[in-house]
């Protein structure tokens, strides 16, 4: 019977999808939108861990459950896919999309949830993979050129990363023997297996240099869409290497190495190429995957130094939700502010804004903060060889989200989100609030939902301010200078086909050609022989030439040597008698 | 429950003794037409429950007719020709729903429903031949059956379509013909058996069974478009919509798919097979070909004509996971066989009310069709994920066996083939659902008046695809067709 | 010394061949039917010295005389429609060639290698010829045993209509078939008028016909039990029936149509039925009961040669007559 | 020198003169006509192979054979000749 | 005084009479016609009977019996000819009624049925015979009776045909009686039994090379076909379905029970006739390819079955006749009737839409369904398509060439299929194609009694293959070929 409960946390979302397709009952979905995620949250927050419950006759048997880990993911998760809902659903009000909207939306959410209680590779893939095929429409919502590139960047990623993946969760489930997520962690598998995996979660969770999708299409997706694609689903991928990988088992050091380098690159490089962006949600973007690369930092040195793992892990998912929640919180004040008509209410929005922007940029004592010095101590425990460089790299990380946030500030101001023409404000500012709440106040309620996987955070330093400050100063001072820079997206596809119509066209041609001829030549030839066989008569002479032949090739066959076969080989005396009936006379 | 023996006989009658009576109906007679048609596939798919009941339940049913001294007309009831039949039958009964509304004013009808009938008997009768003899008889009697679906439009691409369709089927037939007579005379029986018949003429003179087996794939390898003998396929797409799906999904590629599995399990016997080393150049051929049908698919924009490059590329996921070698392969080529036809005979019926309700036969013009016609799209889609390989829909069921599979074969390349055919699916079907839902076209540009379209041709893509979300979200539930093929692969494996 | 039945043999053989190339590569058509009449009546004699008369006396009146008669008059009407302005019969000596469209020359190359293959046929049957055993084996034997039960005294007779009986059935079917089959062919009217005959030749006809009766009936009798019979006799009867047609004596009428086709008929149908009929009482068919032999076989014999006699005169008028349009020629 | 030698190979001469006549002549009289040199050429083959040594009485059967062979010949040569006229009248009908 | 008559004389004397009536009666000539047929196949069926259970039968004429007299001898083969010959003949017979129903034709209707029955008499004769100057004979009265009824339109380009046809015709007889000669010559006999422990020397060599040539001539075996594609093609439609299914199928015979008794060819003459069926099959093939009228395709289609058969007969191998003379008696069996079948429906066609010009078909608002579905039905077994006899027989031949290692000939064979199924499918194509027409397509267009008979007939090439074990086991009665079962 513990299926019920796993089923509608995964299922309401879905059924929510299908009944927007009746016209009848749309207006209810949308209502209810909101409430989605309830179920999954309700047993996130009232299930005792850890639950399992096993639907066999689902797909390829179905394992469903809950741990700690999951748990929390889930908690925060459905917090911002009910923030998302409830924005979206005034957000699309007026929408002539807004049914397609719906049903990619729900259909995300189903995949994101069922992915965080999936407890078998097959039925998280499956989920994975609706997860991410949904957002593609939620990216693509707009239809507008812009939305058109990133969403086939998006699309193109997506595919890349679920073959990957696949590819990943096949090699290693058959180096496990088992399905379930859980052999899979412990078994051994492969460098190969590893690499994959880490190479599709990397695409979703947006490590350089696999995070080309992820800013554009955080920039063009509607605002809720773009909150969860940028608090939830990206997590989707920290969540599926903790659920994969026999993180704090066993050691790949080139992996480890290669994820903390990749992490580190990420950091910074993302501050780069984020300040030249023109939209403040490509700004987010880019901040997320700078902050994505943190992540990477920690599970780089996870999988470097397996013992340091079981400190790191904690810090992991507290980086998660504080990750989640702030970005949502942000994504959700950008269109709050859209939405807003005039100046005042636009200022007082900005404020509100800040404060969700420091708390990721890491103002002491915030989540942010909390999470950095946290991520320090446990790495301690890990590669003393790359200790001071993290550290080095983790305080600056400070300084770099800083600055993207004051680009993010400014460019809201600078070239605003587009908002529906017709909204409530007040609606939409509702999530947004409630989101940089739950934020700010993150370090509050963690031990209580966390419980002992809060211990290394609220056991860490305050952390320092400078970074900061740091960070505020120097964004002043580039904001100043702005880039625009247009993402080309290109023309992937007809560039990969385009040798092909090229070849397939020209060896057709030379087939059509060389098929012709040997149509006219083989129309041609018996006409020809046909003709002149009748006008020369030729039967008559083949009836002649015949009996000559045959005449010569048996005479001669009978003066060279008996060869003759007997007609009859085994003949049966009855027949003798038959033929040889002569009568009496 | 009584006990019929004559019942494989009975479900081939079904169709076979329906065909001469819609031939002989005059074309108005509409009404006792269509009762007859949908009467006669619902009692074929009854027929066919029963009879996989008893089949379950361990009843053999064996009937045998002496054509040549020692030649057996022979049909059998195992449970492969049970999968093969079950999907026939049901997605005949889907199908014959979806003609008539197709056809509602089209011309020839008569002909059109007997050779339809016909087609399914040969279907049906190729899925229950008992040995390679009965097998090529009912063979023939598909192409021959089929050809005049194929140019129903009666127009001047439809005949050179169809000229080009009955010149490989029928070559293919005669290769096949060979490849009886070869067996016949190499083993001194054509029939089916598990662990094959092979065995001992294979190790005395392992050429002529290797030249036999290449024979045999080669003619089979006809129908089931085996690259480089794929070329009808694309081109006989201009046949009516109904046609192309009943062709794709179940009869004309699948009975060669459907032959490939016999031969190589029961003729050859897959552990034969292997000690002659047929098997790898097989897969490598399903291989190449598998790659080769998706690229071919991406470069076109008649809708049908991608649909049938991808028929190339998935119907050699069949013969892949044949050649394989490895039981659960083995269940991965068995179930695509069912899966791919769910999945393809949706998009062709699909693709056909595209074009029946917006006029829309090229990807180029898909812009806001999903709009325009959600419930089609709808269904559309599923299936185009389902052949990408999206869990939980039916394809990913059989690709993630095969992928299995070629991992116990210890032929690691299976992955990345499989997963190169994925993206390359991904690129060629993506594009199409992109246009549909996330474009606005020149559909809803003006008045978005939906297209008329009756339930007859609206209901089958989507209960197939409805179909194809059950194959694969209950993929483990009993009768399913992934659990019938692990009680197939059971018999095959064990012999 | 050689014989000089030989010199006369070597010489006789020499003109058939000699006669046999130069009636089929004279340039004129009417000297070559004539070249050829001359060939058979030189093969009849042949015959004669190789001791079978009854062949010589066929070949003379049916291979030679009604066959050259029917080339005549194909000739003739050949000519006609060719000239269109109604020659005589017999005016042969004009190169005329008959009104066939003109034949596309067969290069000479293909005509050699047509010659040289035949020469080559010609030598290995000469060969095969040589090496069969002379005077070889036969049915003279049995011929002797059977002929007491055969009811005739002539052997040929006896084989014709006894023994191979069946074979002479079926060549007086291979008659009808041909009777049949040209009254099929040609059809409606002709625009070739019948050859008509001088007073000469009716005068002639007046005191010949008589005597052919006589002759022919004799043959018939005779057959029995000398060189003769059935065939021999129907044809020289079937001259009457041909003087009859040329001298216009006997015009073919629409009405009598019926009468020909019981007369073709009838000799197929008696031989036929007794042949059937006698088939009882342990004897099969063709049995004829030993005491009643003679009489059937006359019998038969009456009829066929009846039949041939109609039958052949048929052949040589050629069509059908048929109902004349109105304001039509005579013209049958 | 025996007449059956002589007469013998005088037959087979004349079916071969008959058969290139009947294989190179395009004139349909003449064809005919060498058709029928062919028969008789096979007449004088049955009629030799029946003779014997006087006295001895020749083989009656080959005799009847040729008579039947003459009597068919000339039946098939009044069809051959019916055609030929009907064809002419044909042609020449068309050519008017 | 009881007449004792036997079966065998029955199935030759009851179509002469017919003819006699016939031809004495034209007015009633159909209706007595089809009463000779109807007594005619019941007499072949009785003698079946007898056949099927005593085995050989042999009526010594005359009471003289062999080598003096002639003898009858009906075996499994024979009979089966003659059963083809009556149930072929009464069905082309009924679909003449309709075929010859205009008021143009009384002519053709009053002299068709003589002729037909002349040559079922002969045709009939042949099966029966076992001496081989009463073969001769036999072979005339077909000649003759064949040449009339292709001459029964009457039209200019027929008669030309017949012409050709006839000149063939009496060259092949002409060989054959040279044959005889030669026979005589040498063993002083003429039935098949002195044959058969003849030693090969000259004469008898000269005997066989003349004989097969004539026959071959007369069959129209490749390169001696010349005559057949315009004397079947221009005959009227019945007269075309006897000719093509029924009248080369004498000559065919003749040379298989030739076969049988005569000293056994070298393996080099083999390998030629062979080669000789295999450029039937491809010749054929090719102008059938060209062909721009219906009923010539379905000529020379003919003359490409033929060489198959020829094909089948001469893959022989070791074995000897043993085996190889049962798939060509089955393709001949499968050959007359669905060329038969065919013959009638190109004539239907034609008839109905007034030409036969392949590449018009398709411009003709008339389609006659159900002339077209047999015209493919009968396609289906000429072809060679399970499960007809056509396929069957093609299955043997197969089969029998790969077990003596002949692939050559399993070569030959497959082109020739696949060349017939390009030609046929150029008639498919001009039934189905419906775009060239400007008026609306009457599809029903065309029922009629005359389609029945046809229908019937390709029904049975493809029915019959299921019944290849049991034809196969009658057709070895009375062991022709001497094998002991």
């Amino acid at each position: 019977m513990t299926l019920v409960p796993f089923l509608s946390a995964v299922g309401l979302p879905l059924v929510l999808a299908a009944a927007l397709i009746w016209p009848q009952t749309r207006a209810l979905v949308w209502r209810m939108m909101p409430f989605a995620p309830l179920p999954a949250l309700a047993l996130a927050l009232l299930a005792e861990v850890p639950l399992n419950a096993q639907a066999g006759w689902l797909i390829l048997g179905l394992t469903l459950g809950l741990d700690e880990v999951s748990r929390l993911f889930v908690i925060f998760t459905g917090l911002l896919w009910c923030a998302a809902g409830t924005t979206a659903r005034h957000w699309m009000r007026h929408d002539p999309r807004a049914t397609s909207f719906g049903v990619m939306f729900a259909m995300a959410q189903a995949g994101n949830l069922g992915l965080l209680l999936a407890q078998d590779a097959l039925s998280f893939y499956a989920f994975f993979a609706l997860m991410s095929f949904a957002s593609y429409g939620l990216v693509l919502h707009s239809r507008d050129p812009q939305a058109q590139g990133a969403a086939r960047l998006y699309i193109g990623f997506v595919v890349l990363g679920e073959l990957a993946l696949f590819a990943g969760l096949a090699l290693a489930a058959a180096q496990a023997g088992s399905f379930l997520l859980a052999d899979l962690r412990g078994a051994v598998p492969s460098d190969m297996a590893v690499a994959l995996l880490i190479l599709g979660f990397g695409v979703k969770l947006g490590v350089m240099p696999l995070h080309f999708w992820l800013p554009p299409a955080h920039g063009a997706a509607p605002v809720p869409a773009s909150a969860v694609l940028s608090g939830a689903m990206i997590k989707a991928g920290l969540f599926g290497m903790m659920a994969v990988l026999p993180l704090g088992s066993l050691a790949y050091g080139d992996h480890g190495t290669m994820l903390m380098a990749a992490g580190m690159v990420t950091i910074f490089a993302a501050l780069l190429l984020g300040v030249q962006q023109g939209n403040p949600k490509a700004v987010l973007g880019f901040s997320s995957v700078s902050q994505m690369g943190i992540v990477a930092l920690g599970l780089g040195a996870g999988l470097l130094v397996p013992e340091a793992w079981a400190l790191i892990m904690p810090v992991m998912v507290f980086l998660a939700a504080h990750h989640g929640l702030a970005k949502g919180a942000l994504f959700l004040g950008t269109g709050a502010f859209a939405a807003q008509g005039g100046a005042p209410g636009r200022v007082a929005v900005t404020f509100a804004l800040l404060v969700p922007a420091f708390v990721l940029a890491g103002l002491p004592a915030s989540s942010g903060a909390l999470g950095k010095e946290a991520l320090k101590t446990a790495l301690a425990a890990g590669s003393a060889v790359w200790l001071p460089w993290l550290v080095v790299v983790l305080t600056l990380s400070g300084v770099a989200t800083t600055l993207l946030m004051a680009r993010y500030v400014a460019l809201i101001w600078r070239s605003p989100p587009k908002a529906p023409e017709q909204t409530t404000p007040e609606a939409i500012l509702l999530p947004f609030l409630a989101l940089g709440a739950a934020s700010v106040s993150l370090p509050l309620t963690w031990p209580l939902l966390a419980r002992s996987l809060a211990i290394p955070v609220s056991e860490a330093a305050p952390g320092a301010l400078w970074p900061v400050l740091l960070g505020v100063v120097v964004g002043v001072g580039v904001a100043v200078h702005a880039h625009a820079q247009r993402i080309g997206p290109a023309v992937f596809l007809s560039h990969l086909t385009a040798p092909f119509r090229a070849v397939g066209a020209r060896a057709e041609a030379v087939m059509a050609a060389r098929r012709r001829s040997v149509r006219r030549l083989a129309y041609a030839i018996p006409k020809t022989l046909g003709e002149t066989a009748e006008r020369w008569r030729l039967g008559q002479t083949a009836i002649a030439l015949l009996i000559a032949v045959i005449l010569a090739v048996e005479l001669g066959a009978t003066l060279r040597a008996d060869t003759a076969i007997p007609a009859v080989q085994q003949i049966d005396p009855d027949l003798l008698d038959d033929l040889k009936l002569i009568p009496e006379f | 429950m009584m006990d019929a023996p004559l019942l494989p006989l009975f479900i081939l009658l079904t169709s076979l003794l329906a065909s001469p009576v819609l031939f002989a109906l005059p074309e108005r007679a509409a009404r006792l037409r269509t009762a007859i048609n949908l009467g006669m596939a619902a009692l074929k798919v009854m027929l066919v429950a029963w009879l996989s009941l008893k089949v379950a339940q361990g009843v053999i049913y064996d009937l045998r007719f002496e054509v040549l001294p020692g030649l057996e007309f022979k049909l059998q009831a195992d449970p492969l020709a049970i999968l093969f039949i079950a999907l026939s039958a049901v997605l005949w009964l889907i199908t014959t729903v979806y003609s008539v509304g197709y056809l509602e004013h089209g011309p020839h009808r008569a002909r059109f429903f007997g050779f339809f009938s016909l087609c399914v008997a040969a279907t049906v009768g190729i899925a229950m031949s008992g040995n390679l003899f009965t097998f090529l008889l009912f063979y023939e009697l598909l192409t021959l059956a089929t050809y005049p679906l194929v140019i129903h439009c009666g127009n001047a691409e439809a005949l050179r379509a169809g000229r080009t369709y009955l010149i490989y089927t029928l070559a293919g037939g005669l290769v096949l013909l060979l490849g009886t007579l070869g067996l016949w005379v190499l083993a001194g029986t054509t029939d089916f058996v598990p662990g094959g018949v092979l065995t001992d003429a294979a190790a005395q003179n392992p050429l002529a069974a290797q030249l036999l087996f290449v024979v045999l794939i080669g003619a089979l390898g006809v129908k089931a478009a085996l690259f480089p003998l794929h070329a009808w396929l694309p081109i006989a797409m201009v046949a009516p919509a109904p046609v192309s799906a009943l062709l794709h999904a179940v009869a004309v590629v699948k009975a060669g798919a459907f032959g490939i599995m016999r031969v190589v399990y029961e003729v050859f016997g897959i552990e034969t097979a292997q000690a002659l080393g047929m098997t790898a150049p097989l897969a490598a051929l399903a291989g190449v070909t598998i790659i080769y049908g998706s690229l071919k698919a991406i470069t076109q924009d008649d809708i049908k004509k991608r649909l049938a490059y991808s028929t190339v590329s998935q119907v050699s996921y069949i013969t892949l996971g044949v050649a394989l070698a490895s039981p659960i392969a083995a269940v991965g080529a068995l179930a695509h066989l069912i899966h791919q036809g769910l999945m393809k005979i949706t998009m062709f019926m699909a693709a056909g009310n595209l074009a029946e309700g917006l006029g829309v036969k090229k990807v180029s013009q898909m812009d806001g069709v999903g709009r325009a016609m959600p419930g089609t799209m709808l269904a559309f889609s599923l299936a185009a994920l389902g052949m990408i390989g999206l869990p939980p829909l039916a394809g990913f069921v059989s690709k993630w066996y095969l992928a299995q599979g070629g991992l116990e074969a210890g032929q690691g390349w299976v992955i990345a083939l499989l997963l190169g055919s994925s993206l390359l699916n991904a690129v060629y079907f993506l594009p199409m659902l992109h246009r549909a839902w996330f474009r606005d076209g020149a559909a809803d540009a003006g008045a978005p008046a939906r297209p008329r379209i009756g339930w007859m041709l609206a209901a089958p893509p989507v209960t197939t695809a409805v179909l194809v979300l059950v194959a694969g979200g209950f993929a483990n539930a009993p009768f399913s067709p992934l659990e019938w093929t692990r009680f197939i692969v059971d018999i095959e494996y064990l012999e | 010394m050689t014989d000089p039945l030989v010199i006369f043999d070597l010489l006789l053989a020499l003109s058939i061949v000699a006669l046999a190339v130069a009636s089929l590569s004279v340039r004129d058509l009417f000297a070559m039917i004539v070249l050829f009449i001359v060939f058979g009546l030189l093969s009849a004699l042949a015959w004669v010295r190789l001791s079978a008369p009854d062949v010589a006396l066929a070949e003379a009146a049916i291979g030679t005389g009604v066959t050259g008669a029917l080339l005549l008059k194909t000739l003739h009407h050949l000519r006609f429609v060719a000239g269109g302005q109604g020659l005589r019969a017999g005016s042969g000596g004009t190169s005329m060639a008959p009104a066939a469209p003109v034949p596309v020359p067969v290069p000479v190359g293909v005509i050699l290698a047509n010659a040289a293959f035949c020469g080559l046929i010609t030598l290995g049957l000469a060969v095969a010829f040589l090496g069969a055993p002379s005077a070889g084996p036969g049915f003279d034997a049995l011929v002797a045993d059977a002929m007491p039960d055969s009811g005739v005294a002539h052997p040929v007779t006896g084989v014709l209509l006894n023994f191979r009986a069946y074979d002479t059935l079926m060549e007086v079917v291979v008659l009808l078939a041909a009777v049949v089959a040209v009254w099929q062919i040609e059809r409606g009217l002709s625009d070739a008028p019948a050859p008509v005959m001088g007073e000469v030749w009716q005068g002639f006809a007046r005191l010949a016909l008589p005597a052919i009766v006589v002759i022919g009936t004799y043959l018939l009798w005779v057959g029995a039990e000398a060189p003769g019979g059935a065939f021999q006799g129907g044809a020289v009867l079937a001259a009457v029936g041909l003087l009859l047609l040329l001298t216009r004596a006997y015009v073919p009428r629409p009405a009598h149509r019926g009468i020909a086709r019981g007369a073709f008929v009838l000799g197929t149908a008696a031989f036929a039925l007794v042949a059937l009929l006698v088939a009882s009482g342990g004897r099969v068919a063709f049995e004829y009961p030993l005491e009643h032999a003679k009489t059937l076989i006359l019998l038969i014999e009456g009829m066929v040669t009846l039949s041939i006699a109609v039958t052949l005169a048929a052949l040589f008028h050629g069509r059908e007559p048929v109902a004349l349009p109105k304001g039509g020629r005579d013209d049958t | 020198m025996t007449p059956d030698l002589i007469y013998g190979l005088t037959g087979i001469a004349v079916f071969g003169i008959g058969l290139v006549g009947a294989l190179c002549v395009q004139e349909r009289l003449r064809r005919v006509l060498a058709l029928k040199l062919c028969s008789v050429g096979a007449g004088f083959v049955l009629v030799v192979g029946a003779w014997r040594e006087p006295p001895e009485m020749p083989d009656p059967v080959p005799h009847a054979l040729v008579i039947t062979g003459i009597v068919v010949m000339v039946s098939a040569t009044a069809v051959a000749l019916a055609l030929i006229r009907r064809l002419q009248t044909l042609e020449a009908t068309d050519e008017r | 005084m009881s007449v004792d008559i036997s079966a065998m004389m029955l199935a030759i004397f009851l179509p002469l009479f017919g003819a006699i009536a016939a031809f004495l009666l034209p007015r009633a000539a159909a209706l007595i016609g089809l009463v000779a047929l109807a007594l005619t196949t019941g007499a072949v069926i009785w003698l079946a009977r007898e056949v099927w259970q005593s085995g050989a039968v042999i009526l010594p004429l005359g009471g003289w019996g062999a080598p003096l007299g002639i003898d009858l001898r009906a075996d499994g083969l024979s009979v089966a000819m003659l059963a083809l010959t009556s149930a072929v003949g009464l069905l082309v017979s009924v679909s003449a009624l309709d075929a010859l129903k205009g008021a143009g034709q009384s002519r053709q209707r009053q002299y068709f049925w003589p002729l037909w029955l002349l040559l079922l008499t002969g045709i009939n004769g042949v099966y029966l015979s076992t001496d081989i100057f009463n073969l001769y004979v036999m072979i005339e009265v077909i000649a003759l009776a064949a040449v009339g009824l292709t001459v029964l339109s009457g039209t200019r380009a027929a008669v030309q045909a017949g012409l050709e046809y006839m000149y063939a015709s009496i060259l092949g007889a002409l060989l054959f009686l040279m044959g005889v000669g030669f026979v005589y010559l040498q063993l002083g006999r003429l039935d098949f039994a002195g044959l058969m422990d003849a030693e090969p020397t000259g004469a008898l060599i000269a005997a066989v090379a003349l004989m097969f040539v004539g026959l071959a001539l007369k069959t129209a075996l490749f390169p001696l076909h010349f005559w057949l594609p315009a004397a079947h093609a221009n005959a009227t439609a019945p007269a075309s379905a006897l000719l093509s299914g029924l009248v080369v199928k004498a000559a065919l015979y003749i040379v298989l029970r030739l076969a049988q008794y005569m000293p056994f060819p070298s393996e080099a003459l083999l390998t030629l006739v062979g080669m000789m069926g295999a450029g039937a099959v491809i010749w054929g093939g090719i102008q059938a390819l060209r062909a721009e009228r219906l009923k010539l395709l379905v000529a020379w289609s003919t003359v490409a079955q033929i060489g198959l058969i020829f094909v089948a007969f001469a893959r022989a191998g070791e074995l000897g006749l043993t085996e190889s003379w049962k798939a060509a008696a089955l393709l001949i069996l499968a050959h007359g009737v669905a060329k038969a079948a065919m013959f009638l429906a190109a004539g239907r066609i034609k008839d109905e839409i007034g030409h036969d010009v392949i590449r018009d078909l398709d411009r003709s608002p008339i389609r006659p369904t159900l002339a077209q579905f047999t015209f493919a039905l009968a396609a289906i077994s000429l072809i060679g398509l399970p499960p007809s006899l056509g396929f069957i027989g093609k299955w043997a031949l197969m089969e029998g060439a790969m077990a003596s290692g002949y692939w050559h000939w399993v070569v030959v064979t497959m082109v020739g299929t696949l060349m017939s199924v390009a030609y046929f499918s150029r008639v498919f194509a001009g039934f189905l194609r419906f775009d060239r027409v400007r008026a609306p397509v009457g599809e029903h267009q065309g029922w009629a009694l005359a389609d029945a008979a046809p229908l019937t007939l390709a029904f049975a090439a493809i029915g019959l293959g299921l019944m290849a074990a049991p034809i196969l086991s009658f057709l070895e009665i009375g062991y022709p070929f001497g094998v002991a079962p």
